[in-house]
């Protein structure tokens, strides 16, 4: 076999790899409040054209414009602000922690705070999220218990899930928050079927959850999709397309060809574009494509449109693949920044104010961490007993578990 | 009593649970209004009607997972597999995620779901529709694994299986379907109805898993099979004359340990068969858990009888299927040893 | 848990079930001619109107209309008809040596002929095919040998696969006919890999693969669109709707909320809608798709629109779960009925002449059978000898496997 | 010879096909320009160019189909699934594909695809990073299974692997990958540089499968290992003082059943030590079969030390592992037996 130069087939590049300037100059950004808001019984093949326009609602001047502005209270949106401060200053706190080893692993979410929190924040508090390991925000916007969040971090005694799971795959039923799988879009169909079984039960609960860009790939993406787009579903379907997947970049999943949301056509399930840096507009089109869901009319795709501005987790260096700070050109900006102007800009925030919530956070996370790890560490214990390893595995321990147990000596 | 055939036991199982709990759907490729295409379902739909019995898109990860999340808020799914050889497309979602949902969430969230395939050869099915990938299964921490050899621990155990807290993968032998099979394709097709466990009470009735069962008393060696190869082991015993112990071993997760190194304490032999092929099959580990907790009783090695370490074959069906002739040979040379 | 009555979440249900009578009426046919040609190298994004069309040449005065009228010669179009019926009778005569037990399992490919048929004559002999089970018409139109075909049907000394697969999972290397499999969609992502590493020898063949819209429903599917959109791989991906997956209609496949070509769309690959039953569509679709792969611009997915005329297998009966005989209603005729009276209202054919050939076939496939069942049969051999059971499962045969045929003494 | 790491001579093996075979291509989640995430590909999409080595999107069937349509059209693919925990997605296309292809078109097509990809635990990876999966793959006729223990056989096998005419699942133990590991976690880490088998050859050799190494003569009992534990049981022979004969299989499909059967029947004591799950792990077919071969030279049961059959732990790591301590008392038992 001869081979002539050039390459055979089509690999994707991302056309800017360490050492080169940051240029999105590629990403067009449409005009917040461009985009329609259509009825929410719209039938799907009538929004078609949301696929490609990109849901925003705060403008250059960090006003809320157009259709899909929410109108929130001043209060939930300083309520939503505060807690973006707190997931990021929690994740800063966990990934020094981690790189002084009292955590084996761990992953951030900044700059994609609104994608969780606002979500949360449109959804009811007993709707069920099937999220993957970058929505911690979600979490801590239902309340959960930094203290906790941390306990389970290092695996220690208090860890709620008894040291089995690595950091961040947070389960608890009580903020119906499902468990976290390190198994790529394997929650997305299972996702589906809660909400199925929820209609099933005449619940008005219904299921949202999450996958990167990158996950979308996978078959379970399809599987999930035609199960909602069959069986009608009332789960609302988030892609976040944060840009990357550990190393490669959006187009090595199919971004170069067509929008994220547009996957969603083929399956006549509405799918739209969501800048995912703008709090409200992550806020106005979940509520849109939930309350889709609860009334029955059936499944949404959105596909957020943010940036991953961390490592994917502590075990890789992105200055290794992209362009250092290259999120500091992002074209959407930053949510906190963004949110955080918005309501200055209308006298309901100050600075100061900010800065303030900003120090008591991380003084709060620091104290907490003070008093996590006075629960234990994971290289140092303690952790739940070692017998516990034995349990769970089935509902009542079967012979072989009770011999190997015993065989462990625990 | 009335006779049935095992799809009709099956049937009857799942109509059962459908009557006695509202928690249980029965889902599957062809299983709503045709009722799946062994019939196992057959009526169910009509009767329960389309959001309790219904069709799932050709996608068996899709199956999976939509049991999954529905058993994760409360209900009690029966998702059918149409055939055990196209389980492997949700192979993942059994491995990764149905298996440890209890054990990743440290019991905060629990899968009942049974997953119901058709298995094994026997009829002329070829490499697509012979499988009996069990012991896959049986390397997966967090699930249950059962596989009747009769109608009436079918229904018995299916019921089980729908009242288990834990996953379950429940095989049908399809050969045994509509009637027992000795290994013998020559011989003309017998039924249910003169078998003592084609009878099957009407009702809700529940078969243990775990606990295996003695079908066949004897002294110079102990027979450890399951689904079709129950029968074949019997035939096998008939024929060659060796005084076996036959156990139907029914649930190979959790096996029933106890009765097995019983009967191989007082047999001192041991010979384990299944249809799926040899190298790392369900009988590697019987034989070596058996070789392990029995050895000083042994006075032969433990035999394996399988199938053959290459794909199910079409027109090589009874060179491939281990039937009664291996079996009985396996039986007379574990006499030796 | 209390139900309240009526179905609690949407379950897709055809609306015409055995005893009913049949009904298209909400089955939109548009005129032949109607649906526009676009350049072959248009991009995407700009012919997704086609997944809404339906490519048709065939006008109902039998006429070839249209831009997509591809010009064929008659003798062309002959050829093409002559392989249709020649495959009708195949299929006649081995389901009805499956119904005495000659055969243990047997698809018809009725109402369907045109779809593999008119693929082959469009692709070059060399395009390497990834069928499924019921394209055996393009084998057929490839020139396989019948008694070859048949030889394998009945798994004889002289089937080329040695007896180990069922009937119909036909492999021929000389025919650039890849082994088809029981498992549905695994030979879709299998034919891009294929296509791609054409482009990578720098060769010109390029790939295409059959599957159905029930199939479509497997991940694998969303592999195969993936890897194509991704790389560009030169390959024609053809799903046959052909309205039914065994007893299910394709609305549990997800037909009921879009088009499945309108899949494409969300991959930037173009879908077209294709009247299956239109040799001229057939085609001139595969010949616009072929050229695209061809000249490396890319992967395009065929929606072949037609209907499953007969049982699913020779395992099911389709009176048990729709209207009998359907069929003869199916709004877009019988393939070889349109390309017949196309040919003879331009008077290139006769209906004595077709009549003498479908004789002649039905004759020839008789003959052929007899031949064939001289080398033996599945019930009563001679088989391959037994010891080959236990080869080609490795190039060279392991220890274990040795010793495993020598324990059955062959 | 240079001293490597196993990440450097896995390195050098891929760069040593690539060089050699125009029709061998790389390819993987993020092995392209990023050169997989633990470095195994660094810098040989540079060298080779976009389309030899090259990203794949993250969809471990689409990575085995897209591998195996190649190697059906001659080339000569290297696939990468990222960890082994990830490889079940694709599994199907192994089970009912890859591994049957050859057989099926009665040799017609052929599939000589390399998935190569990191198992094992002894990194606090928790439940998705730290699985050996490699019991399931040996249970698919069709498909060879290796796994090196060190950077001097990890080249060596992996262009063995390459040049293999069948498919290969060559499982790379990531707890080796830049230093050998007794299981001893609290022990400083050692590096390969002062291993013997971290000295490797320039160019191209192969160490080929199927055959298998005594790393440690013994004349007391036999211990059969691979990857990891090859080195665990050497360090508990030694810190035992019992007189272990340690075999490395390397290739567990097919295994080389000669050299581990002559070992037993010399020194007539066997364990077999796996890190994957005890049931129906590998464990157990080389128990089964062992005690088949050797029954009458074994002068006790053939015991197994395993991972335990559960979800593998985050923070009970070394009450996993199946570390020296415990391969050590079962040396200990086995003695007594
Ligand atoms: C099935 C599976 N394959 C591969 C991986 C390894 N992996 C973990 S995260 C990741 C990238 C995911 O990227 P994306 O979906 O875009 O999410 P993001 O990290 O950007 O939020 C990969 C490949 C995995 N966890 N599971
Ligand atoms: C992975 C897998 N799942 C299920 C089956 C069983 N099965 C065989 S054909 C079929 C229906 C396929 O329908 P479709 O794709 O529409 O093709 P058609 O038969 O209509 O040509 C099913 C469910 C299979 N062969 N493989
Ligand atoms: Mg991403
Ligand atoms: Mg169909």
């Amino acid at each position: 076999m001869t081979l002539v130069t050039g390459t055979a087939f089509h690999v994707p590049a991302p056309g800017r790899r360490p050492g080169d300037t940051p240029d999105f100059s590629k990403i067009e950004v449409p005009r917040a409040g461009e985009t329609r808001k259509p009825a929410v019984d719209a039938p799907a093949g009538e929004v078609t054209d949301l696929a490609y326009g990109l849901v925003r609602v705060l403008d250059h001047n960090h006003q809320a414009v157009g259709p899909w502005d929410p109108q929130l209270s001043d209060q939930e949106l300083i309520n939503g602000l505060k807690t973006m401060v707190l997931t990021r200053e929690f994740d800063d706190r966990m990934l020094k922690m981690q790189r002084t080893k009292r955590l084996s692993f761990y992953m951030k979410s900044l700059g994609e705070e609104a994608v969780a929190v606002a979500a949360a924040a449109a959804l009811n508090d007993d709707d069920m999220l099937f999220p993957s390991y970058r929505q911690q925000g979600a979490l801590i916007a239902r309340g959960k218990d930094l203290g906790e969040m941390m306990c389970h971090c290092i695996s220690n005694a208090r860890d709620n899930l008894k040291g089995r799971q690595l950091p961040i795959h947070y389960a608890s039923a009580e903020h119906n928050w499902f468990s976290v799988s390190g198994n790529l879009c394997t929650q997305f169909p299972q996702a589906v079927g809660w909400a199925l079984a929820s209609s099933y039960k005449r619940s008005n609960r219904i299921a949202s959850s999450w996958i990167g860009e990158g996950s979308s790939a996978e078959g379970d993406f399809h599987a999930a999709m035609t199960l909602a787009s069959v069986y009608k579903a009332p789960v609302v379907l988030n892609l976040v397309n944060n840009q990357w997947a550990i190393s490669m970049f959006q187009g090595l999943s199919g971004g170069e060809s067509a929008t994220f949301a547009a996957k969603a056509i083929g399956y006549g399930v509405p799918g739209l574009r969501v800048d995912g840096n703008d709090f409200l507009a992550v806020y106005a089109a979940t509520r849109w494509a939930a309350d889709r869901a609860r009334r029955k009319i059936g499944p949404t795709l959105l596909e957020i449109y943010t940036y991953r501005g961390e490592a994917h987790s502590t075990s890789d260096d992105p200055s290794r693949y992209r362009p250092k700070d290259e999120w500091r050109s992002w074209p959407l900006g930053d949510p906190i920044e963004r949110l955080k102007n918005h309501l200055i800009g209308h006298g309901a925030w100050s600075a100061d104010e900010h800065e303030t919530w900003r120090a008591q956070c991380e003084e709060r996370v620091a104290t907490t961490w003070k008093e996590s790890i006075g629960h234990g560490t994971l290289e140092e214990g303690p952790h739940a007993p070692t017998h516990t390893m034995f349990e769970d595995v089935y509902a009542e321990q079967p012979w072989h578990l009770r011999r190997q147990r015993q065989d462990l000596g625990v | 009593m009335p006779a049935m055939t095992m799809v009709q036991s099956l049937n009857a199982a799942i109509d059962e649970a459908l009557a006695g709990n509202d928690k249980v759907v029965a889902f599957g490729e062809d299983v709503g209004y045709f009722g799946g295409v062994f019939g196992v379902t057959r009526g169910l739909q009509e009767k329960y009607g389309l959001d309790r019995v219904f069709d799932a898109p050709i996608n068996e990860a899709a199956i999976v997972a939509m049991g999954m999340g529905m058993a994760v808020n409360g209900l009690r799914p029966i998702a059918e597999i149409q055939f055990a050889d196209y389980i492997f497309p949700g192979f993942d979602q059994v491995v990764s995620e149905l298996s440890r949902i209890r054990y990743r969430s440290a019991g905060q969230y629990t899968a009942p779901l049974v997953i119901r395939t058709p298995c094994g050869g026997g009829i002329y099915g070829g490499q697509t529709h012979s499988m009996s990938p069990e012991a896959f299964f049986t390397h997966i921490p967090g699930v249950k694994v059962a596989m009747p050899s009769n109608p009436y621990d079918a229904k018995g155990m299916l019921l089980a299986a729908v009242e288990d807290d834990d996953p379950v993968i429940f095989f049908e032998p399809k050969r045994l379907y509509n009637g027992p099979f000795d290994g013998d394709p020559h011989k003309p097709a017998t039924s249910w109805a003169r078998h003592p466990r084609g009878e099957v009470p009407e009702g809700a009735y529940t078969v243990p898993l775990g606990v295996g069962e003695i079908v066949r008393p004897g002294s110079e060696v102990t027979v450890v099979a399951y689904g079709t190869m129950v029968h074949v082991a019997n035939y096998a015993a008939e024929k060659t004359g060796v005084d076996a112990e036959v156990i139907d071993l029914r649930t190979l997760v959790p096996w029933d340990v106890d009765m097995v190194t019983a009967s191989v304490k007082k047999t001192g032999r041991c010979v384990v068969l299944h249809e799926a092929p040899r190298t790392s099959g369900f009988g590697a580990e019987l034989a070596a858990q058996i070789q392990e907790d029995c050895f000083y009783s042994l006075e032969a090695p433990v035999l394996r009888v399988t199938g053959w370490d290459t794909p199910y074959p079409h027109a090589h069906e009874w060179s491939y299927f281990p039937g009664p002739d291996r079996v009985g040979r396996a039986l007379k040379q574990v006499m030796e040893g």
